[in-house]
C-alpha cells in the first residue's frame, strides 16, 4: 500500500471540514510541535529532507534558517497558493480536500519560524477553493488553533487569506510579496532575500501548500520516516497533476521515486485510443520537453534534473503524436509573453517576439533563421533577469526546437 | 571601508556603495539606464552586467554592493556579449525615429546602441504600438513606444516629490509608463523626469522640436531664480539661428552639486529664462521719458548720467540696488557710492506676494544674490534712507535723483499709486535692467544690463555659498554687464577703480569685503565657496 | 628752325632740376634718376652744339654718355638693391653704410 | 599748296591703311584664336554670336566682345592708382600700334609724278624704331602691374620687366645679323635687298632672310614671341598661377590689353615678314613683271605689280600670324626660371654668335 | 632625355607638326560638312549644348525636390538630418508639431539656399524618410540675387522627378525676382 | 612748325623734370623720367640726330628706365620720405643753390653763346643723313674705335660687378 499522506482523506465526505480532519488524527503534529523548541521544529524539517513543492525544490528547513537569528520585529508567514503553473492542479485540491492540514502545517512552520502572522495568498481564479479555506479559517480561529494564544502555549498566529488578481507572476515569490504589499506584482532584487527583507519590509518565508502540508505529517511521524518515503535528496511523497492525452488524468500522490513511465502508463491508464506518445512536459510547463524515448525517469528534483529538464510544479502533461509541438510551443510562448510581468527587459521584450516568431512559423510564415533566432535569444537572455520566470519560460523555447527541429523546419517554408 | 578591484585596479569605498558607483568613481562607466544615484534601485534595464569574482553568470552592478576582496571585471567577454544581448532586447521594440525624436544626440539608447549594439538587428515583426505624443501634464510629453521601462520618472515622482502621479500598467511588452487617472504630472519638479529619462520617451513641451541637440553650446551656470542658486548648464543655439524662433538659449539643465541642488531644479527656474530674449529686453540706452524717449550711444549716454550725479548734492540722490545683480555689479556700485558720498542705499524691496517655499529646493526669496547685497553692504548708509525712505523723500521732492537696478517698484507690494507718484516727482530717474518695466517707462535714463547669461559673474546663495556663472550668449544690442555700466560712469565721475573683466571686480571685492576674503574665480571653480555661515551668522 | 640756344637753355633748365632733385631727396632711387636727368640735359646740350657746329661727334660722344650711364646704372642699382636686402629701408642716408 | 594737301592726303591714306590692316588683324585674331584653337582640338569653337541669325562661323564674337566689354563695368581697385591704371592699357596699344609703322607693306607706289612709298613712315633706321616702340610696350604691363595694387599684378608686371629685357636683347642681336647682310636699317632697303636671287647655281632662289639668316630667323620668331607676351613665354599673365598684370583689369581696358597683345603679334608678324620672308617680294615678279629663273617673262602693268606686292605681304603676314597661334596653342609654357635661362643663355649668345659668324662670312665674301 | 630632346626645338617642330596636321585634317572636315555637305565628316566631338544634349547619367544629381505624402503634405519629418550633413550649411528647416503623433513633426519651413548649394547630395543619403531627391533633372536654373537661389518649401513641393529620358518633366522653377514684370 | 614742336615738347620735358623731382612715389618719378626721356629723343629727332633718338629710346627708355622701375617694383618703396628728416635743413638750401646755379648758367649762357653765337653764320649743314646710322657708325668704329672698345670693357666690367653684388646673397 503506498502511503498517501496529502490525499489520504480526500476520498471522506465534508473532507474539508475540521471535524472529520480532527477525526483522522489532525491537529495532532501541532500538539507534539508546541512541546519542542521552534529550532528543534526547524531542525526536524531538515531532517526530513523535505524540498520545496512549489517548483524551485529548494530545502525547506534550509530556508527557515535564513530568518535573522535575534530579529526584532515582525517575521512573517506566507503561503503561496497561486497555483498558475499550467498543468497543475494539485494545490487546488489541497484546499479545497484538506484546508485544516495547510491550517496544521501554517501554525506549526509560524511556530517554527517566529511568525504571528501568515498569508495565504490563493490564486485569484480559485474561487471555490478560497470559499473552502475561509470557512475553514473560520473553524480554525473558532476552535482555538488561530488567534491567541493557540491551545494554551502562549503562541499567538492570525492568518490572513489574500486573493491575487490572476498575474501567473504572482506565483514568484517575491512577485507574490509585491502583490501582497498592495503593489504591482513585480518580483524583486535579491538580495536581500525575503527570509532577510520580505514582506513589508520583514523576513518573511514563503512557502507552497504542498510544502506546508507535509509538515504536520513530519511532526506526527517524524522525519526519518519521512525522508525514508523518497530518495537520497529529497523526502516524502509528491502529488503528479497529470493532464493531457491520458486515459485518466488527475492528482497522484506517489513517492518521488517513481518513473515518469510508470506515472503515465500504470497510474493514468496510459494513452487513449491506442495512441502513441510523443512527448511529455514532467513539471509545469516551464520544464522542458522529453520525448517519448526518455520517459525512464524517477520523478524527484535530481532525477529531473539530469534528464535535463525539471520537477517543477510536478505537473505532467502527455502529448500524443496528433500534438503539433510548433503549435505547442506558441500556445506556451503565448502564455509567457502574456504573464511576463514587463519589469526586465529581456523578459518583457523576448518572450513577445519569441512568440511572434512562434506564431509566424506555425502560420507558415516563418524565417529559416527563426528558429536560431529563438534558440539565441532564448540563451542570451537566460539568466540576465530578476526572477526565474524567463529562465522557466527558456525551458520549452530551447528544449521544444531542439528536440523537435524537423517539425518546425517543415513549416517552414523553403525559400 | 571594503576594498575591491575593478577591472585590475584596486579602490577603496565605503560599506554599502554599490558596485556601479564604485566603478564610477574609478572613472569606468558601467553602462546603465535604470539605475540613478539619486533613486533608489529598481533592477529593471539588466544592463549593468558585471562578473563578480567566480560567479558563473554576470551580476547587476547597480544592486550589487561591494565587499572586501570582491573583484570586478565590466569588459570581459562574456560581459560584453550579456551586453550586446540586452541592449537588442531594449531595442526590440524601440521605434527607430531617432530622425524625429528630440532625445537624438543626448540619448543613451544610441549611445550604447554604438558601442555595445548588434547592429545587425533581426526583429522583422510588427512593434507593440503604444500611444505617442500624450501629454502628461504642462511640460513634459510621453511617447510610450520610446520608452525602455527603466522607471526613473516613476521613482523621482515617488522618491523625491513624493508626488506620485506616474506608474507603470499593463504587463510584459506591453507595459508602459502612464499617469494614475485623474492625476497630471504637474508638480513643480516635473521637468526633471525629461532630464533623468535616457531616451526620448519624456521630452520637454518647451524644447520639443526646438532645436536639435547636437547645435546646442553649453555653458556652467547658475540659475537666479531663487536664492537657493541651483547649478545649472545653459544651452545655447548659436549656430542655426533660424531654429526655434530665434530664441539664443535653447533650455537650461541641471547641474550636479552635492549640497545645493543635487540633480535636480525645479520648473520655475527651468523655465525663467524666457526673459532673456523676451521683446521687453532692453536693448539700447535711451534718454527722454515716454514717447520722447531717443536711442543714444554709451559714449553719449555716459557723460549725460555722470552729468546729472554730479549736479545734485549727495543727499539728493537714492541708489536702489537690486539683489538680482551680481557681486561684482554690486561691489562696483558701493564703490561708486562710497566715492560719491551717498548715504541713500537700498536694496530690498518686498514683492507684491511672498514666494513659495517648499523643502526640496525652492525658496521664498525670488532672488538670486540677497546674501551677496548684504555681506557687500548695500543697506543705507548712516543717516541714510531705506528704499521706503527714499521713495517717500522723492514724493516730498527731497531726493531728487533715483537710480533704480532693476528692480520694478510699481510692482512691488507698496501702494501703487503711493510709488508712482514718487517715481513722478522725480527730477532725473535712472533705470538700469535687462527687461523693461513699469519704472522704465518712467525713467529719464534706461540703461540696457546684460542679462546673466549674456555675461559671467557670482552669486551668493542663501546659505553664503558664492558661485560663479559662465557667459553663454553675446548680450543683446547694446547691453552691458552691470558693473561695467557703473564702471563707466565711475571713470566718467573719477572714480579711480577700473576693472577690466568680472574677474578684476571679484579680486577687488575679495580683497576688500572681509566675507569674501581670498577668494578667486579659481578658487570657486564649479562647485563655489560657502562663505557665511548661516546658523552662526558669521564667516564661514 | 630751332635756334640751337634754345636747347642750351633747355638743358640748363632741366640740369638745374636734377641737381635740386639730387640734393632735395632720400629716395637713392630718385637721386639717382635725378642724375640721369642731369646726364640727358649734359647729353641734350652736347647734340646741340654739335648740330650748330655741323659735327656729328658730339652725337658720338652722346652716345658714350648713354652707354656709361647704362652701366652706372646696372651697378648702382645693384648697390641700392643689395643695400635694401641688408636694412628693409631705403634712404640716401643708408648709404652711410659703404664707408669701410 | 595743294600738293602739301595731297603729300598730307597721301600720309593719311599711308597710316590708315597700317592701322586699318593692324587693327583688323588684332580683330580678327580673336576670332582666330578661337577658331583655329578649336579646330586644332577637335572642337568646334565660339559660333553663337549672331545678327539676324547669320552666324559666319564666330565672326561676330569680335564684335560682340567689343560691345560687351565697352557696357561692362570698369572696375577701379580701391587702393589703385588711379592715373596709371587707366594709363597703363593705353600705353601698351598705343605702343603696339605705332611699332607697324614702320613696316612696309608694298614697294614704292608710283602716283603720276610722286613716288610713294608703301610705309607709314619712312625711316632710315626703321628696324630700330619697331625695336624702339615694341619695348616701349612693357611701360603699359609695368604701369598695370604696380597700379592694380595687387601682388599678383605686380608680380605680372615684374615679370613682364624681366621677360621685355631678356627678350629685346635677342631680338635686337639677331636683326644686327640681318642688318649686315642686307647692308641696311631701312626695312625698305632690307625688303629690296630680299628680292635679289641667290649666288651661283642657288640663284633660282630669292635671297630671302630666311635663307641667308635661318638661325637670325629662329632666334628672332622666338625673342619675338617673347616679346608678345604670349604662350610659351605667357610669364606676365601665367592665367594658371597669377592672372598677371590685368588682374584688377575690366572691361574695355582689359579689352585693350588683350588687343596690344594681338597687335604684337601682328607686329612681331609683320616683322618676320619684313625681315625674313622677304616683305611684300613675290618671288620672280621685278618692277615690271616675271621674270623666272629659266628665262619666262610675263610683264605686268605698275599697279598690277604693286598690288600684287601689297596681297604678298598680306599673306605673309596672314600666314606668319597662324604660325604664332599654331605655336601660342602647341607648346606649354615656360616657367619663368626657365624662359630667362633661354633668353640670357640660349637666346642672346646664339644671336651674337650668329653675328660673329655672319660678319666672318661677310667679310670672307667680300674680301676677294 | 635623350640628347636630340635637349634641342628643344626639334621636339617643337614635331609637336607644331602633330598640331598642324590635326588643324589642317579638322579643317578638311569641316569643310567636307559644309561645303559639300558630307554627313560623315565630322571635325569636332562638340556638342552644341542647348540644341544637342548629352544623355545623362542615371546618377545625375540635379535640382532637388521634396517627396510629397498621398495627401501632398511634404514626406519630410523635420529632423534636421540634411541641415546637419550639409557641408554647404544651405538648408534652413524650422520643425513644428504635426497634427498626426505618429509622423510627429513637419517642416513648417524648409529652404534650399542653391546659391550656397554644393551639389554633393548628402542630403539625399541623410534622409531616413527618402523625403528629399536630386532626381528632377533639372540643372539649369539661375536667378538675379542671391535671394531667388532661395528656394522654398513650396516650390520644391511642386517639382517632379525627371523622365525616363532624364529630361525635367517639371517647368524650371523661376524664383519670384525673375518673374517678368506685367 | 619745328618752333612750335620745340616748344611743345621743351614745356613737356620741363614739367616732367619737375614732376620727377617733385613727385613722392618714385615710380611716378620714373615714368615721368620716361617722359622726359622721350621729349629729348623728340628734340634729338628736331636736331637731325636719328640715330641717337632711337638709341636714347631704345637705351634709356627701353632699357634702362625699364631696371628702375623693375627695380622700385622689387623694393616697393613706401614711406621712406615721410618720416622725420634729419638733413631737412640742408636739403631745403638746395632750392636757392639751385637758383643760383641756374641764374649762374644763364649769365654765362647769356655772355658766351647768346652774345657769340648770334653773329656766326649758319654752319654748313650736316650732310644729308649726318644723323643718319652711317654717319655715326663710321665715326664711332673709325675715329672712336678705341673709345668704343673701352665702352665695351666698361660694361663688362658693370656686368661682372652687379653679377658679384648680386651673386654673393645667393650663396
Amino acid at each position: 500500500m503506498r502511503e498517501r499522506l496529502l490525499t489520504g482523506n480526500f476520498h471522506l465526505p465534508q473532507s474539508h471540514t475540521l471535524r472529520v480532519y480532527r477525526e483522522t488524527g489532525g491537529y495532532a503534529g501541532l500538539e507534539k510541535a508546541f512541546a519542542l523548541p521552534p529550532a528543534a521544529i526547524t531542525e526536524e524539517v531538515k531532517k526530513s529532507n523535505l524540498r520545496g513543492l512549489g517548483g524551485a525544490g529548494f530545502p525547506t528547513g534550509i530556508k527557515w534558517g535564513f530568518i535573522p537569528k535575534g530579529h526584532q520585529g515582525p517575521i512573517y508567514l506566507v503561503i503561496n497558493a497561486d497555483e498558475g503553473e499550467p498543468g497543475t492542479f494539485k494545490d487546488r485540491y489541497l484546499l479545497e480536500k484538506d484546508p485544516h492540514s495547510l491550517i496544521e502545517g501554517m501554525i506549526i512552520s509560524a511556530y517554527a519560524i517566529g511568525a504571528h502572522v501568515a498569508f495565504i495568498y490563493v490564486r485569484g481564479e480559485y474561487v471555490r477553493p478560497w470559499r473552502i479555506l475561509r470557512q475553514a479559517v473560520e473553524e480554525a480561529y473558532a476552535a482555538g488553533f488561530l488567534g491567541r494564544n493557540i491551545l494554551g502555549s502562549g503562541f499567538d498566529l492570525d492568518v490572513v487569506i489574500h486573493r491575487g488578481a490572476g498575474a501567473y507572476i504572482c506565483g514568484e515569490e517575491t512577485g507574490l510579496i509585491s502583490s501582497l504589499e498592495g503593489k504591482k506584482g513585480w518580483p524583486k532584487l535579491k538580495p536581500p532575500f525575503p527570509a532577510v527583507r520580505g514582506a513589508f519590509g520583514a523576513p518573511t518565508i514563503v512557502n507552497n501548500v504542498e510544502t506546508i502540508c507535509h509538515v504536520p505529517h513530519i511532526m506526527r511521524r517524524g522525519a526519518e520516516w519521512f525522508a525514508g518515503l523518497g530518495t537520497n535528496t529529497q523526502g516524502g511523497t509528491r502529488m503528479y497533476s497529470v493532464s493531457g492525452h491520458v486515459v485518466r488524468p488527475g492528482v497522484y500522490e506517489l513517492p518521488v521515486s517513481v518513473t515518469l513511465r510508470t506515472l503515465i502508463y500504470e497510474h493514468a491508464g496510459g494513452l487513449p485510443n491506442g495512441r502513441g506518445l510523443k512527448a511529455v512536459v514532467p513539471g509545469g510547463s516551464s520544464a522542458a520537453i522529453l520525448r517519448a524515448g526518455e520517459i525512464d525517469v524517477t520523478m524527484d528534483v535530481d532525477g529531473l534534473k539530469n534528464a535535463g529538464t525539471m520537477a517543477g510544479s510536478a505537473g505532467v502533461i502527455v502529448m500524443d503524436d496528433t500534438v503539433s509541438i510548433p503549435e505547442a510551443l506558441m500556445v506556451v510562448a503565448r502564455f509567457y509573453a502574456h504573464e511576463s510581468c514587463g519589469q526586465c527587459t529581456p523578459c518583457r521584450e523576448s518572450t513577445g517576439w519569441i512568440f511572434k516568431m512562434a506564431k509566424r512559423i506555425v502560420e507558415g510564415k516563418g524565417r529559416k533563421e527563426d528558429l536560431d533566432t529563438i534558440l539565441d535569444v532564448a540563451r542570451r537572455g537566460a539568466g540576465t533577469t530578476i526572477c526565474a520566470f524567463y529562465d522557466g519560460a527558456v525551458g520549452p523555447y530551447i528544449s521544444y526546437i531542439e528536440k523537435f527541429r524537423e517539425e518546425f523546419e517543415a513549416l517552414i517554408p523553403r525559400a | 571601508m571594503p576594498k575591491l578591484t575593478i577591472d585590475g585596479r584596486e579602490s577603496e569605498v565605503p560599506e554599502g556603495t554599490g558596485v556601479i558607483e564604485a566603478a564610477r568613481r574609478l572613472g569606468i562607466e558601467v553602462p546603465h539606464y535604470c539605475y540613478h544615484p539619486g533613486l533608489s534601485i529598481a533592477g529593471q534595464c539588466r544592463l549593468c552586467m558585471v562578473e563578480i569574482g567566480n560567479n558563473p553568470r554576470p551580476q547587476i552592478a547597480c544592486n550589487t554592493q561591494v565587499v572586501e576582496g570582491m573583484v570586478v571585471r565590466t569588459e570581459t567577454p562574456k560581459v560584453l556579449e550579456t551586453r550586446q544581448a540586452i541592449m537588442e532586447f531594449h531595442l526590440i521594440n524601440h521605434p527607430l525615429d531617432c530622425p524625429v525624436c528630440d532625445q537624438a544626440g543626448e540619448c543613451w539608447l544610441q549611445i550604447y546602441y554604438m558601442k555595445h549594439g548588434l547592429y545587425e538587428p533581426r526583429m522583422v515583426d510588427e512593434k507593440v504600438h503604444k500611444p505617442k505624443a500624450v501629454p502628461l501634464g504642462p511640460h513634459v510629453i510621453l511617447d510610450a513606444e520610446r520608452c525602455i521601462l527603466c522607471s526613473r520618472c516613476v521613482r523621482f515622482c515617488d522618491e523625491i516629490t513624493g508626488t506620485g502621479e506616474l506608474g507603470i500598467f499593463q504587463r510584459g511588452d506591453h507595459s508602459e509608463i502612464g499617469l494614475f487617472p485623474g492625476r497630471e504630472l504637474a508638480n513643480p519638479y516635473s521637468g526633471n523626469v525629461v532630464d533623468i529619462c535616457p531616451v526620448g520617451a519624456l521630452t520637454d513641451r518647451d524644447f520639443r522640436f526646438a532645436v536639435r541637440v547636437w547645435y546646442l553650446e553649453t555653458a556652467k551656470s547658475i540659475c537666479p531664480g531663487c536664492s537657493r542658486g541651483c547649478n545649472i548648464a545653459v544651452h545655447s543655439n548659436l549656430r542655426r539661428p533660424h531654429h526655434d524662433g530665434g530664441r539664443r538659449v535653447a533650455r537650461l539643465k541641471p547641474r550636479y552639486h552635492a549640497e545645493v541642488n543635487r540633480w535636480w531644479i525645479c520648473d520655475a527656474g527651468r523655465y525663467g529664462y524666457k526673459f532673456v530674449d523676451d521683446p521687453s529686453r532692453v536693448r539700447f540706452p535711451t534718454r527722454g521719458r515716454g514717447d520722447a524717449a531717443a536711442e543714444v550711444g554709451w559714449d553719449e549716454i555716459v557723460p549725460l548720467i555722470a552729468g546729472q550725479l554730479r549736479r545734485y548734492q549727495p543727499g539728493e540722490i537714492g541708489v536702489l540696488a537690486s539683489p538680482q545683480m551680481a557681486n561684482e555689479d554690486l561691489f562696483l556700485l558701493r564703490r561708486l557710492v562710497d566715492h560719491l558720498g551717498l548715504a541713500h542705499v537700498d536694496f530690498r524691496v518686498p514683492p507684491s506676494r511672498p514666494g513659495d517655499e517648499d523643502r526640496i529646493l525652492i525658496k521664498a526669496d525670488k532672488n538670486p544674490n540677497r546674501r551677496g547685497a548684504e555681506l557687500i553692504g548695500l543697506g543705507p548708509r548712516d543717516g541714510g534712507l531705506d528704499a521706503r525712505g527714499m521713495l517717500r523723500a522723492a514724493r516730498e521732492r527731497r531726493i531728487k535723483c533715483l537710480w533704480v537696478f532693476h528692480h520694478d517698484l510699481l510692482a512691488s507690494a507698496w501702494p501703487e499709486g503711493e510709488i508712482r507718484e514718487a517715481l513722478e516727482s522725480l527730477e532725473c530717474l535712472l533705470f538700469q535692467g535687462s527687461n523693461g518695466n513699469g519704472v522704465r517707462l518712467l525713467a529719464h535714463y534706461v540703461l540696457p544690463s546684460a542679462a546673466w547669461v549674456e555675461r559671467e559673474g557670482t552669486f551668493t546663495n542663501f546659505e553664503g555659498r558664492v558661485q560663479r556663472f559662465w557667459k553663454a550668449v553675446e548680450p543683446l544690442g547694446a547691453a552691458r554687464a552691470d558693473w561695467e555700466i557703473v564702471a563707466r560712469i565711475g571713470e566718467a565721475l573719477g572714480l579711480s577703480f577700473m576693472p577690466d573683466t568680472g574677474e578684476d571686480c571679484f579680486k577687488a571685492l575679495a580683497a576688500t569685503v572681509p566675507a569674501f576674503a581670498g577668494l578667486s574665480y579659481r578658487e570657486l571653480r564649479d562647485t563655489g565657496r560657502l562663505v557665511w555661515d548661516c546658523a552662526g551668522r558669521g564667516p564661514a | 628752325m630751332v635756334p640751337e640756344s634754345y636747347y642750351t637753355a633747355l638743358s640748363a633748365i632741366l640740369f638745374t632740376i636734377g641737381v635740386v632733385g639730387v640734393l632735395v631727396r632720400r629716395n637713392p632711387l630718385v637721386i639717382f634718376m635725378s642724375i640721369e636727368l642731369m646726364l640727358n640735359a649734359a647729353n641734350l646740350a652736347l647734340v646741340a652744339f654739335g648740330h650748330r657746329f655741323g659735327a656729328a661727334d658730339a652725337q658720338v660722344l652722346a652716345f658714350f654718355v648713354m652707354t656709361v650711364a647704362a652701366a652706372e646704372v646696372a651697378v648702382g642699382l645693384a648697390i641700392i638693391v643689395t643695400i635694401f636686402r641688408l636694412r628693409r629701408r631705403l634712404s640716401v642716408d643708408e648709404l652711410s653704410i659703404m664707408r669701410w | 599748296m595743294s600738293a602739301t594737301l595731297t603729300d598730307l592726303g597721301i600720309a593719311f591714306g599711308r597710316v590708315a591703311f597700317v592701322m586699318l590692316f593692324v587693327l583688323n588683324m588684332g580683330g580678327l585674331l580673336t576670332w582666330v584664336e578661337r577658331k583655329q584653337s578649336a579646330v586644332m582640338q577637335d572642337r568646334i569653337g565660339a559660333n553663337r554670336a549672331s545678327i539676324f541669325g547669320l552666324r559666319l562661323f564666330g565672326l561676330f564674337h569680335p564684335l560682340a566682345d567689343a560691345i560687351k566689354m565697352l557696357t561692362k563695368e570698369d572696375f577701379l581697385p580701391a587702393r589703385a592708382d588711379r592715373s596709371l591704371f587707366t594709363l597703363a592699357p593705353l600705353v601698351s596699344l598705343v605702343c603696339a600700334l605705332v611699332a607697324f609703322a614702320a613696316i612696309p607693306f608694298g614697294d614704292v607706289l608710283r602716283v603720276g609724278a610722286r613716288e610713294v612709298p608703301l610705309q607709314a613712315v619712312t625711316l632710315n633706321a626703321g628696324i630700330l624704331y619697331v625695336f624702339a616702340m615694341l619695348s616701349l610696350g612693357v611701360y603699359g604691363v609695368m604701369m598695370a602691374g604696380w597700379a592694380s595694387a595687387n601682388n599678383y599684378a605686380l608680380l605680372g608686371g615684374q615679370r613682364a620687366a624681366a621677360l621685355m629685357i631678356s627678350a629685346e636683347v635677342a631680338i635686337g642681336a639677331s636683326i644686327m645679323g640681318v642688318a649686315m647682310v642686307y647692308g641696311s636699317l631701312d626695312m625698305m632697303e632690307i625688303i629690296r635687298g630680299q628680292g635679289r636671287p641667290l649666288f651661283g647655281w642657288l640663284a633660282w632662289i630669292p635671297a630671302w632672310g630666311i635663307v641667308t639668316q635661318p638661325l637670325a630667323f629662329i632666334l628672332f620668331l622666338t625673342a619675338g614671341i617673347a616679346a608678345t607676351k604670349r604662350i610659351p613665354f605667357d610669364l606676365p599673365e601665367g592665367e594658371s598661377e597669377i592672372i598677371g598684370y590685368f588682374v584688377e583689369y575690366s572691361g574695355m581696358k582689359f579689352g585693350m590689353f588683350m588687343m596690344a597683345d594681338f597687335v604684337e603679334t601682328v607686329v612681331i608678324a609683320g616683322m618676320t615678314t619684313a625681315l625674313f620672308l622677304g616683305g611684300w617680294q613675290v618671288p620672280y615678279l621685278a618692277a615690271d613683271g616675271f621674270s623666272f629663273p629659266w628665262g619666262a617673262t610675263a610683264p605686268l602693268a605698275h599697279l598690277t605689280v604693286v598690288t600684287l606686292q601689297v596681297l604678298a605681304f598680306c599673306l605673309k603676314v596672314s600666314l606668319m600670324c597662324w604660325f604664332l597661334m599654331l605655336v601660342r596653342w602647341t607648346l606649354p609654357r615656360f616657367r619663368y626660371d626657365q624662359a630667362m635661362r633661354l633668353g640670357w643663355l640660349g637666346l642672346f649668345p646664339l644671336s651674337i654668335l650668329n653675328v660673329a659668324v655672319t660678319g666672318l662670312v661677310l667679310l670672307a665674301w667680300r674680301a676677294p | 632625355m635623350r640628347f636630340r630632346q635637349r634641342f628643344y626645338l626639334g621636339e617643337v617642330l614635331i609637336g607644331l607638326g602633330i598640331t598642324a596636321a590635326h588643324f589642317f585634317a579638322n579643317l578638311g572636315r569641316h569643310t567636307a560638312r559644309h561645303v559639300f555637305r558630307s554627313k560623315r565628316a565630322r571635325g569636332a566631338v562638340t556638342f552644341q549644348y542647348p540644341e544637342e544634349r548629352r544623355p545623362y547619367s542615371p546618377r545625375l544629381r540635379s535640382l532637388h525636390r521634396l517627396v510629397r505624402r498621398e495627401d501632398g503634405s511634404p514626406r519630410c519629418v523635420a529632423c534636421m538630418m540634411c541641415e546637419t550633413v550639409c557641408p554647404a550649411h544651405c538648408i534652413y528647416i524650422v520643425a513644428a508639431e504635426h497634427p498626426n503623433p505618429e509622423i510627429e513633426k513637419y517642416p513648417e519651413r524648409f529652404d534650399i539656399d542653391l546659391g550656397k548649394c554644393v551639389f554633393c547630395g548628402y542630403c539625399v543619403e541623410a534622409c531616413p524618410e527618402d523625403a528629399i531627391r536630386m532626381d528632377t533633372g533639372i540643372l539649369e536654373f539661375s536667378s538675379y540675387s542671391r535671394r531667388g537661389m532661395i528656394y522654398a518649401k513650396e516650390t520644391l513641393l511642386a517639382l517632379e522627378p525627371a523622365g525616363p529620358d532624364g529630361n525635367p518633366r517639371s517647368p524650371i522653377p523661376i524664383p519670384a525676382d525673375r518673374v517678368p514684370s506685367p | 612748325m619745328n618752333l612750335v614742336v620745340f616748344f611743345v615738347v621743351a614745356v613737356v620735358a620741363v614739367a616732367s623734370a619737375l614732376a620727377l623731382v617733385l613727385r613722392r612715389n618714385p615710380i611716378h618719378g620714373a615714368l615721368f623720367l620716361v617722359v622726359n626721356l622721350g621729349c629729348v629723343a623728340v628734340l634729338y629727332l628736331l636736331l637731325s640726330a636719328e640715330f641717337l633718338a632711337l638709341a636714347q629710346v631704345i637705351i634709356y627708355a627701353g632699357a634702362i628706365m625699364v631696371l628702375f622701375v623693375f627695380a622700385i617694383m622689387v623694393l616697393i618703396p613706401g614711406k621712406e620720405e615721410t618720416g622725420p628728416d634729419p638733413l631737412r635743413p640742408q636739403r631745403l638750401l638746395a632750392l636757392p643753390l639751385g637758383a643760383v646755379l641756374l641764374l649762374e648758367i644763364a649769365l654765362i649762357l647769356k655772355s658766351s653763346v647768346f652774345q657769340a653765337a648770334q653773329p656766326v653764320a649758319p654752319p654748313p649743314a650736316l650732310p644729308a643723313g649726318a644723323g643718319g646710322i652711317e654717319t655715326v657708325g663710321r665715326l664711332l668704329l673709325r675715329d672712336y674705335l678705341f673709345p668704343f672698345e673701352v665702352t665695351s670693357v666698361l660694361l663688362l666690367a658693370a656686368l661682372v660687378g652687379v653679377l658679384a653684388l648680386a651673386k654673393r646673397k645667393a650663396g
